[in-house]
């Protein structure tokens, strides 16, 4: 659940961009001033390999309604075979995630090069209308809210 | 012509006492009536009087293999008493390199299916690395329907699956028993067990339970051997192997068929890559 | 409790004019661990860092989390900057808010919103970071250059000259690469052996380089600054220290085996040196031709040989040695044109001859002396026609790439048949002519004066009739196919990688391409070394490339070498993984992963239980590791974790999205 | 007073008017997939209109102190920075009524009420939780095979320190339960209950319309456990002088370490604190532990007084069997059997309580050869 619940809620999004390729073209498409939605909360990783799967549950529990992860395409990683495990790991990610209940759009991965500064506009335009359209994400959400001290026992 | 249940006992008695006898075994692992018909518990046979007490009937469904890790660092051997799946238990630890070969003794006994559900979805009933073998090798069936529950499942509503999920991991009583029976989960120190790290809680609430759950699919998915321990052992009856099923099925329609605890079997999935692997991420 | 500062930049109006900096720094202040919190005009600037400088004493802050531009922009300048106050230099966290907020954003109030996200999030991050000392590992100061080309030589003659020791490991019996085989070089017709063969001997009589000829590398260990290298040196068969070269024994040999110097248009005996200027100008006895070695018959050169110098008994021989600095100059081959172009003759003719083999027809050290003739009868050929682009970009058949220097060696061959045989005719078949060089164009211009027939169109056929090669194409300007008889023809073969290359990069652990050239760092910027740290890289190994590019590269890898060996020790990136190896279980996935085998499994004194036992755990090398963290995500346990990215940092990151 | 079957949901829909009911509800694990049989799963739920009441054949796997001591419980929240506060999460105070729990269920809530009140201190939390509770006791009509409750000294049908004790009327007739097979009431049956308490009187009077007097009827006494074990009454003195004794490795070679034995045991109290942070705000709370996890006694540095399952099985046994003893006085195992059900690797500490109590205390070595058990139920 985000910030704001009335209807022109905005969502909240986490993106792990990989600091080589797509947080470079992240920045190179603000040198261009491209202009995107402000939902998009950018965390850099040295490379697409390092987010963990248990970083996107942990994500979802604290209130993300979408996870992106992006990287170098698959070939030109900085550090030669990086992005080759991510490609693994977060195809059986996705579908492990839609196989327990979550809409696959709110978890999304892209290759984005240094130089694709459009291509990142673009997903992130994407990505948020999709989230906007999906609504606040109610699933994994973590059952701790501040106001309400739930019950112990069975409840 | 088929041995009986009791022939075959006598048979691993006698092969016990003889590895009791060569002095290179400390115990021999097998197991023994409880004071319930129905229920049979591991056992180690350390001396030659208590050889005659290990048993071998439809009941005797627990792992063997997982024993080994007791002892990471023994002295003298370890002889296991094998059924298929335990011998495709002991091919996991050794090649995820907790367990040396040459520090076991494996007594192979071909298996003829046990009072568990998973026996009947079986497709290695003989034992598959051995330093002896007791009795016949069976005939092996092969299970076609190894993904009917996950492709049944998969049928359901996001929301569904979702809600399904949540009532389940709500049972849950986070006692670890599925990971302590598991083969695959074999770290010195688990993950879960430093949750001053932040990684996990140690709540048995359903947020801590989804963590604890959906991570320990990730990691034993690409090298879970399908022995169905993991559901016997649950105390609340959760579906466990409907998760790592599914991650199994994702892993063979993407990267090529694929079984685990195989005698040549290379680096687990998400440990190696393939150029040519299928990509969505464009 | 971290008492942290932070500081939120205006960037002059970059910033401030979407972001609403004072908001945002009030905010900050009400964050958990944040004791101060300020707006600066521009922090990167002079008094900027000043402010930081005197905050930090003010405030007796212990880490700081700056609101500014994109830390790949100025994280060195800020960790600059705190090398002279208290706080480690990486007790610091930049939130972007230029590049990924102000600039990218329109509505005032949601990219306050954000900013204060972004900064809630390094705040976060920071109060997890942990001081890091960058540790240093020492420099063996030597180098090793793989291949004896000219690139090879050009950069072990720099690195010598700067006083390094060097050793040069090549296949071959003696040193040149394919440079010495050419007659002239364009643009400026100067002979080819009278610039190489001075490198050649130059690099022999060198002090501080090293020869091994006949040489290839076993193995590579180790990491930059630190390379363990085992060399192993086939059997010469005659012991080089004894070897006046004084040439007895090539005379006296019976055996007559093709030469691949001379690309198979002469014969050379079984013991014997490549080419008259080779450097080492000692023999070498080729084990499947010698009849001693083969049927244990002859045995002439060791009568024959004054000192004695002849061993047949010798043996494949390792030698491992330590190296600084790694250069990998393994040049070209030209590819099997045979095999993709049958309808070529697929050669079967043997007037149809490859550039090399001309170069070796015109060169005055050549098997002809220098005298152009054809290679079936002997005759002096009238018509030669040239086919330029075989193999090359045409992705078909052969490769897509353009091999660049075809095009000024095919005008350079035209020039020298015009002038060595007087009213011969040459036909230059070709798609484009690229001339990208100083003074290229200049000497197409002449080539084409002196009368040389460039028709643009490809080669369809060329087949014997009588003694005559008849070439049907076309000519794409008047649109009408072309037929010409033709004496002699001359392809301009695609270039191609060493065939050795696949196998010394996966010995180096570095990456080479689809069409096994090696990948450089960056094209652009970063042409001449490798993804791996200390291993460079030079001449056509990387593309292919005529000889100024490739001497030049020489040089620019002897620089890097330089610049890398010129220090005692070498200041290794922090941010780097390390092992607990009391969690670790010894399994060995990250080592699997790891992409620059920094990770090994190595024995470790732990417990288990309360038990003294050796256990395996993993262990990284801080020279080879390079920060990714590809094994952090692998490792179940959690117990190799990034420094400046671990575990704990990034899901407080994640954690801190929820306010 | 006598008490219908077929009055039963309406007296549990009188008393749930005022006051949570839990009673062991049966409920259906819903599988939309239709690929298992559909599971039934009993748990002590608070009662609703409709809900299926299994009062008689198995006992519940998860115990009933899930009531009055929850696996999670939030015990405060804080807010750090701006409008800091600290605040104490009291426990609703809602009344409840535990309907329907076992003698030897209700034996070790007395067990936990020593735990929690005595010895100077009382765990606020617990105080208020079971000051709130009324407690319904019901004597058992049958044993699981794995009960072994009279061999503990509690008896199947009785509890002493309940507020309400019902019974089985003699004059019912009995049946065999469909599912699992043991003899329960039939539904024209009727219930005897006796109030024990003042709360208990209060608690019948609500619900003292459906009720009739009690005429001669008489409540069933006469249940006893299938599983006899011997134990040596004197087996907590036994015991403390068994710490290095060679049983302990032999009977603890099965364990895989899990810690279900203990989240399945009623009488387990150990609990762990944490704090759970959500930004600046964040609450402390409790959660249940276990003896038999590997981090339970880890220290600083890593040493661990009991590294291995050997040591963690061996205090629990010890725990159970003796320490309680010597500090309460009483045996802290109440032979409900759920450890013994559900312990993946199938160990017994009834088993165990037989061998304990038969073994020589000073023997140095130990096999089980010599206890073969010859007569398996």
């Amino acid at each position: 659940m985000s910030v704001k619940k009335d209807n022109n809620w905005e969502p909240v999004i986490l993106a792990f961009c990989c600091n080589w390729c797509t947080y470079t073209g992240a920045d190179l498409a603000g040198l261009n001033r491209m202009k995107y939605p402000e939902n998009v909360r950018v965390i850099r990783v040295p490379c697409s390999s390092r987010v963990n799967p248990q970083f996107i549950i942990r994500a979802f529990q604290k209130g993300a309604d979408g996870v992106l992860v992006c990287g170098c395409h698959p070939g030109d990683c900085h550090y030669a075979t990086g992005n080759y495990y991510t490609r693994r790991r977060f195809m059986l990610m996705k579908r492990l995630l839609e196989y327990n209940g979550i809409d696959p759009k709110r978890f999304q991965a892209k290759w984005i090069s240094g130089s694709e500064a459009a291509k990142f506009r673009d997903t992130v335009i994407q990505v948020s209308a999709e989230i906007k359209a999906l609504g606040p994400n109610t699933k994994f959400v973590g059952t701790y809210a501040p106001q309400t001290a739930t019950e112990g026992g069975q409840e | 012509m088929a041995y009986t249940k009791e022939q075959i006992q006598d048979m691993i008695r006698q092969e016990a006492k003889k590895a009791l006898a060569s002095g290179e075994v400390s115990a021999v692992v097998g197991w023994t009536s409880t004071r319930f018909a129905d229920k049979t518990k591991p056992f180690f046979a350390e001396t030659e009087a208590e050889c005659d007490l290990l048993v071998w009937n439809e009941y005797c469904v627990n792992g063997t293999a997982k024993y080994a890790l007791d002892d990471r660092y023994p002295e003298k051997k370890l002889a296991v008493i094998a059924r298929g799946c335990d011998s495709r238990a002991i091919n996991r630890l050794i090649q995820d390199k907790q367990v040396k070969r040459e520090n076991l003794y494996i007594i192979g006994v071909p298996c003829d299916g046990k009072d568990n559900p998973i026996c009947k979805e079986c497709q290695h009933k003989n034992p598959l690395t051995f330093d002896v073998l007791v009795g016949e090798e069976v005939e092996e069936q092969i299970n076609a329907d190894r993904f009917a529950e996950v492709l049944a499942f998969e049928k359901l509503t996001p929301d569904e699956r979702y809600d399904y999920w949540a009532k389940q991991y709500d049972k849950c009583i986070h006692c670890y028993a599925c990971r302590n029976a598991c083969p695959a989960c074999n770290c010195i120190e688990c993950y879960a067990d430093q949750y001053r790290t932040g990684w996990q809680g140690k709540a048995a609430d359903r947020e801590q339970n989804q963590v604890y759950g959906l991570t320990r699919v990730f990691h034993v998915g690409d090298r879970c051997i399908e022995c169905g321990e993991c559901e016997r052992v649950c105390p609340m009856d959760l579906p466990i192997m409907r998760q790592t099923r599914k991650m199994l099925k994702d892993i063979n329609d993407l990267f090529g068929d694929y079984e685990c605890g195989m005698p040549n079997d290379s680096k687990p999935v998400l440990g190696e890559y393939k150029l040519e692997d299928p990509d969505e991420f464009m | 409790m971290a008492r942290i500062g932070v500081f939120i930049c205006h960037c002059g109006t970059n910033i401030a004019s979407v972001v609403d900096v004072e908001k945002v720094a009030e905010s900050a202040k009400t964050m958990p661990g944040v004791v101060f919190a300020t707006t600066y005009k521009y922090m990167c600037s002079e008094p900027g860092q000043a402010m930081i400088k005197e905050s930090i004493e003010q405030y007796n802050l212990d880490r700081i989390v700056i609101g500014s531009c994109s830390p790949r922009m100025h994280e060195l300048t800020f960790r600059k900057m705190l090398k002279g106050t208290k706080i480690n230099p990486y007790m610091l966290e930049i939130a972007n808010l230029r590049e990924q907020c102000a600039w990218v954003h329109t509505d005032r109030e949601k990219a306050t919103e954000k900013a204060i996200g972004l900064v809630q999030m390094s705040v976060a991050k920071v109060a997890n970071n942990k001081p890091l000392t960058t540790s240093t590992i020492p420099i063996t100061k030597r180098a090793l250059v793989i291949g004896g080309g000219i690139a090879g030589m050009q950069a072990a003659l720099d690195i010598a000259d700067c006083g390094f020791d060097v050793t040069i490991v090549e296949k071959e019996p003696s040193i040149g690469g394919h440079m010495v085989m050419l007659d002239k070089t364009f643009p400026t017709m100067d002979c080819s052996a009278c610039i190489s063969t001075p490198k050649m001997v130059e690099c022999n009589a060198h002090p501080n380089i090293t020869l091994k000829t006949s040489c290839e590398v076993e193995k590579v260990s180790g990491y930059v600054g630190n390379f363990e290298v085992t060399i192993k040196e086939k059997a010469k068969y005659v012991n080089h220290d004894l070897c006046t070269g004084c040439g007895l024994c090539q005379t006296k040999c019976p055996t007559k085996v093709t030469s691949e110097f001379d690309q198979g248009l002469s014969k050379r005996s079984a013991i014997y040196i490549p080419f008259a200027q080779a450097v080492p100008s000692k023999p070498v006895i080729d084990p499947s031709a010698c009849l001693k070695l083969t049927k244990d018959k002859c045995g002439i050169c060791e009568k024959v040989c004054p000192i004695g110098a002849i061993d047949y008994k010798d043996e494949v021989r390792y030698t491992t040695e330590e190296y600084g600095a790694i250069v990998i100059a393994t040049g070209y081959e030209l590819v099997d044109w045979a095999s993709m172009y049958p309808e070529y003759g697929g050669g079967k003719y043997k007037d149809v001859i490859t550039g090399l083999q001309f170069e070796r027809l015109v060169n005055a050290s050549g098997p002809t002396e220098g005298h152009i003739v054809r290679p079936s009868d002997g005759k002096e050929p009238k018509d030669v026609v040239i086919v330029k682009c075989v193999g090359s970009r045409d992705p078909k058949k052969g490769k897509s790439y353009c091999s660049r220097a075809c095009c000024m060696y095919s005008a350079k061959h035209a020039h020298q048949i015009l002038d060595k045989i007087p009213n011969s005719r040459v036909y230059i078949f070709y798609m484009d002519v690229r001339t990208p060089g100083k003074g290229y164009e200049e000497f197409y211009d002449n080539t084409r004066r002196d009368g040389a027939q460039y028709i643009r169109g490809r080669v369809s056929k060329i087949y014997k009739e009588g003694s005559k090669l008849i070439v049907r194409g076309e000519d794409s300007l008047i649109g009408k196919p072309v037929t010409v008889e033709a004496d002699m023809v001359i392809l301009a073969t695609a270039m191609e990688p060493s065939p050795t290359v696949a196998d010394v990069a996966n010995k180096l652990g570095i990456v080479i391409d689809a069409d096994r050239w090696v990948t450089e760092a960056h094209p652009k910027l970063r042409p001449v070394e490798t993804q791996t740290n200390g291993i460079y890289l030079c001449g056509t190994c990387q593309g292919p490339k005529d000889i100024p590019d490739t001497v030049a590269q020489g040089s620019a890898a002897a620089a890097k070498v330089a610049a890398l060996l010129c220090h005692d020790e070498m200041e290794t990136s922090p941010m780097i993984s390390y092992v607990d190896p009391n969690k670790c279980s010894g399994c060995g996935f990250c080592e699997g992963v790891c992409p620059y085998k920094a990770i090994t499994m190595v024995e470790y004194a732990g417990r288990d239980g309360n038990r003294r036992v050796t256990k395996i755990v993993a262990q990284v090398n801080e020279g080879l590791c390079q920060g990714c963290g590809c094994c952090n995500a692998i490792c179940r346990t959690g117990c190799i974790d990034l420094k400046g990215f671990t575990n704990d940092q990034i899901l407080k990151e994640v954690d801190a999205l929820c306010l | 007073m006598i008490l219908a079957k077929k009055d039963l949901d309406q007296a549990l829909k009188i008393l749930s008017q005022d006051a949570v009911v839990f009673a062991p509800l049966i409920t259906l694990i819903e599988d939309k997939s239709q690929i298992d049989q559909p599971a039934f799963e009993k748990k002590f739920m608070p009662y609703h209109e409709g809900a299926a009441v299994g009062l008689d054949n198995f006992n519940t796997v998860k115990p009933p102190k899930d009531v009055l001591f929850p696996n999670v419980e939030k015990l405060y929240k804080y807010k750090t920075g701006e409008g800091a506060y600290i605040e104490e999460i009291v426990p609703e105070d809602k009344p409840k009524i535990l309907f329907g729990i076992r003698p030897c269920d209700m034996r070790s809530i007395d067990s936990m009420d020593k735990v929690f009140f005595t010895k100077e201190y009382v765990d606020s939390y617990y105080a208020k939780r079971r000051e709130l509770v009324t407690i319904v006791a019901m004597g058992c009509m049958d044993t699981q095979r794995t009960c072994f409750c009279d061999s503990m000294g509690l008896d199947p049908t009785y509890a002493p320190t309940a507020d309400v004790m019902m019974n089985v009327t003699k004059s019912t007739r009995t049946k065999a339960c469909p599912v699992t097979g043991c003899t329960i009431p039939e539904d024209d049956g009727s219930y005897i209950l006796e109030a024990l308490t003042e709360k208990g009187k209060a608690l019948l009077d609500k619900i003292s319309s459906l009720c009739t007097e009690n005429g001669a009827e008489e409540a069933v006494r006469d249940v006893s456990c299938s599983l006899k074990i011997e134990k040596d009454p004197e087996l907590d003195k036994k015991l403390s002088k068994m710490f290095e004794h060679p049983i302990w490795d032999k009977i603890t070679k099965g364990c895989i370490g899990c810690g279900t034995c203990t989240f399945v045991c009623p009488t387990c109290y150990c609990f762990d604190i944490d704090n759970e942070n959500y930004g600046a705000e964040g609450c402390k709370y409790r959660c249940w532990d276990s003896c038999m996890f590997s981090d339970y006694t880890r220290m600083a540095g890593g040493a661990n007084p009991r590294p291995t399952k050997k040591e963690r099985l061996r205090n629990r046994y010890m725990h159970k069997l003796s320490y309680f003893n010597e500090r309460y006085g009483e045996t802290l195992c109440v032979g409900c059997g759920r450890c013994i059900e559900n312990c993946p690797a199938h160990l017994d500490i009834s088993e165990f309580i037989e061998k304990a109590s038969k073994v020589d205390a000073e023997a140095k070595e130990y096999s089980e050869a010599d206890f073969a058990e010859k007569e398996v139920r």
